[in-house]
């Protein structure tokens, strides 16, 4: 019961990071994007790896371990090109976005 | 008396809940950051409870790294992310 | 249930009143200051009185030692962000609440 | 399982998949990070009611602090290159929405139908516990039986760190004094954060914690000290610092090598599947069962930035 509202709530966070990476036009919301799915699959990976009343899996907690220091480090580094990015083009977007979504250049 | 604990946890986190209203509502972006303050302590709360519930001595030392850290996001926040003068962000 | 522990219930009670009380202050005053206000109760007194509560019922000198250390580490982290952004909403000029 | 229990987890649930839609779709960048950080205080509830409680610690230490700081950080500076930080509101696309709402509907169904799963890995790892020198079952995943990972791991780490280097030319910046307050605060809890650090990683071997969670604990507490203003001395940020950084996983990949080229036969394969004769097995002394020298690696990395 307490596996599957969480599991459930994983691929509903793993549907709302999608979908915020692919419409969003922000890198900073994009990385947002990316923390939330990342999230929700750690999610269901943890929330499959039990069984009520026996002792949970381990390989599946080191695993969401690994993948939140990754996680950590890759966010890290992408807001450092997205600074960069923000930079050298006075705004936080990608220039293959679709002309409406810019921001406003100031 | 476990009854009473799982309680006291559902009502923590509705407590939560309702301060979410808060970092939505704004109207300053000092007010966000103190509902964002508030949780963490709510999550301590919590987390002791449920380690007496459980009798997961663990859940302990999750408390202590929340109680250690709970500074750091406000840090940041006074020290870099607060605008000079209360700016367009602050509106709700 | 014995002596000790309907004193730990009351505590845990009383404990979670006080994060209420934080909590519908946070939503109800007026201006950051009295929200600020508001928040320290909950900070202090109301994850005092469970720390508080919750030691009665630990059975160990060790645990409740541990508990408490966790209770003072969020007084300390408490207490410097309250005078951090209290100090810096004076600065930026958020004015205060007036009837 | 009672129904306090039950209204907790679907609570819980819930306020998480609020929490990540509102942190992404509401127009100011600054409440979605807000929200987001209060996302990462949940996500480590979520994990204690899972019983993973080294996930939690980990979570609270990096989803709950290190994130939210860097993500304010780095918003700050987007202030500061002049970029618009509120965009016009995004609008909504229905083709997306309605392809990944399907998408998840699928997916909703597949994770249901695993879930009364048969069985995982938990009876080879029990079997195995008794040689790792550890008995806290996910430290022994973490660093014996997926050491080589964990080795890797160390190196995205480092890769991370130097290619932030190589980008960021920082330009000094004036800051405001730290005040007396913040002072204080970082010389009573600097000390308290190494302490909680050492604790986590002697923790570790015996009960949930770390050397990930022992790392993200001391990263916090570098970040923490840049914050506030303090910086290393000049004559230790050049070569020093460089050293510093590279030696975990030097360490690392000089154990590693040194146990492959000593016995070539077990080099590259997992303890599972190892031969049950091997020597090395039941010496306790052997590299492979001590803990790895970098575990203060993930701290560095956060501290340079």
């Amino acid at each position: 019961m307490t596996a599957a509202f969480y599991a459930l709530a994983g691929v509903a966070l793993v549907v709302l990071g999608l979908y915020g990476l692919s419409v969003q036009a922000h890198l900073l919301r994009k990385l947002l994007a990316v923390n939330i799915l990342g999230s929700g699959v750690f999610l269901v990976l943890v929330s499959l790896g039990g069984q009520p009343g026996a002792a949970p899996d381990p390989v599946p907690h080191a695993m969401v371990i690994t993948g939140i220091v990754v996680a950590v480090s890759a966010t890290a580094l992408g807001l450092v090109l997205m600074l960069k990015v923000a930079a050298a083009s006075g705004r936080p977007t990608l220039d293959d976005a679709p002309k409406e979504d810019r921001c406003p250049k100031e | 008396m476990p009854d009473l604990y799982h309680a006291l946890t559902l009502f923590l986190l509705l407590n939560l809940g309702a301060g979410l209203w808060r970092v939505v509502q704004g109207p300053t972006a000092a007010d966000r950051m103190l509902a964002a303050q508030l949780f963490g302590t709510t999550a301590v709360a919590i987390l002791l409870v449920l380690a007496q519930a459980g009798g997961v001595a663990a859940l302990r030392d999750v408390a202590l790294v929340f109680a250690l850290l709970a500074a750091v996001a406000a840090v940041a926040f006074v020290r870099r992310a607060w605008p000079q003068p209360e700016d367009e962000h602050d509106r709700p | 249930m014995t002596g000790p522990d309907y004193l730990s219930a009351l505590l845990l009670l009383a404990g979670a009143l006080f994060f209420l009380a934080g909590t519908l202050g946070l939503l109800r005053f007026p201006d950051v200051y009295t929200r600020l206000h508001a928040l320290t109760k909950a900070d202090n007194v109301g994850l005092g009185l469970i720390v508080l509560g919750l030691a009665l019922q630990s059975g160990s000198w060790l645990v409740a030692g541990k508990l408490v250390l966790i209770w003072l580490l969020v007084l300390l982290a408490g207490a410097s962000v309250a005078h951090l952004i209290a100090r810096g909403a004076r600065q930026r000029g958020i004015p205060e609440w007036r009837r | 399982m009672n129904l306090l229990q039950t209204g907790f987890d679907g609570l819980l649930a819930l306020g998480l998949i609020w929490l990540a839609w509102r942190a992404l779709a509401c127009p100011d960048l600054f409440r979605g990070i807000v929200l987001f950080i209060a996302f990462g205080l949940l996500m480590a509830l979520a994990w204690v009611r899972l019983e993973a409680p080294d996930v939690a610690l980990a979570e609270a230490a990096i989803g709950a602090g290190l994130t939210g700081a860097l993500l304010l950080a780095a918003l700050a500076r987007l202030n500061r290159t002049a970029a618009a930080q509120t965009l016009p509101r995004e609008a909504w696309r229905s083709g997306p929405a309605l392809l990944l709402v399907l998408a998840g509907a699928g997916l909703g169904l597949a994770v249901l139908s695993l879930i009364p799963e048969p069985a995982g890995l938990q009876a080879q790892v029990a079997a195995e516990l008794g040689r790792s020198g550890v008995s806290n079952p996910v430290t022994a995943v973490l660093l014996n039986f997926r050491g080589y990972d964990t080795l890797l791991e160390l190196l995205v780490l480092l890769l991370a760190l130097l290619a932030a280097w190589s980008l960021d030319a920082d330009p000094p910046r004036r800051e405001a004094p730290a005040g007396a307050v913040l002072d204080m605060l970082l010389r009573l809890l600097l000390p308290v954060l190494v302490l909680a650090a050492a604790y986590l990683l002697w923790a570790g071997a015996h009960a949930p914690g770390g050397a990930f969670q022992a790392g993200a604990v001391l990263g916090a507490a570098g970040v923490l000290a840049l914050l506030a203003g303090w910086r290393l001395q000049p004559h230790l940020t050049g070569t020093p610092l460089r050293l510093a950084v590279t030696i975990g996983p030097g360490g690392f990949l000089l154990v590693a090598w040194a146990f492959a080229a000593g016995r070539p036969a077990a080099a590259g394969i997992s303890a599972g599947t190892r031969r049950r004769s091997d020597p090395a097995d039941r010496d306790p002394g052997h590299p492979v069962h001590r803990r790895h020298p970098g575990s203060a690696v993930p701290g560095l990395a956060a501290r340079r930035r």
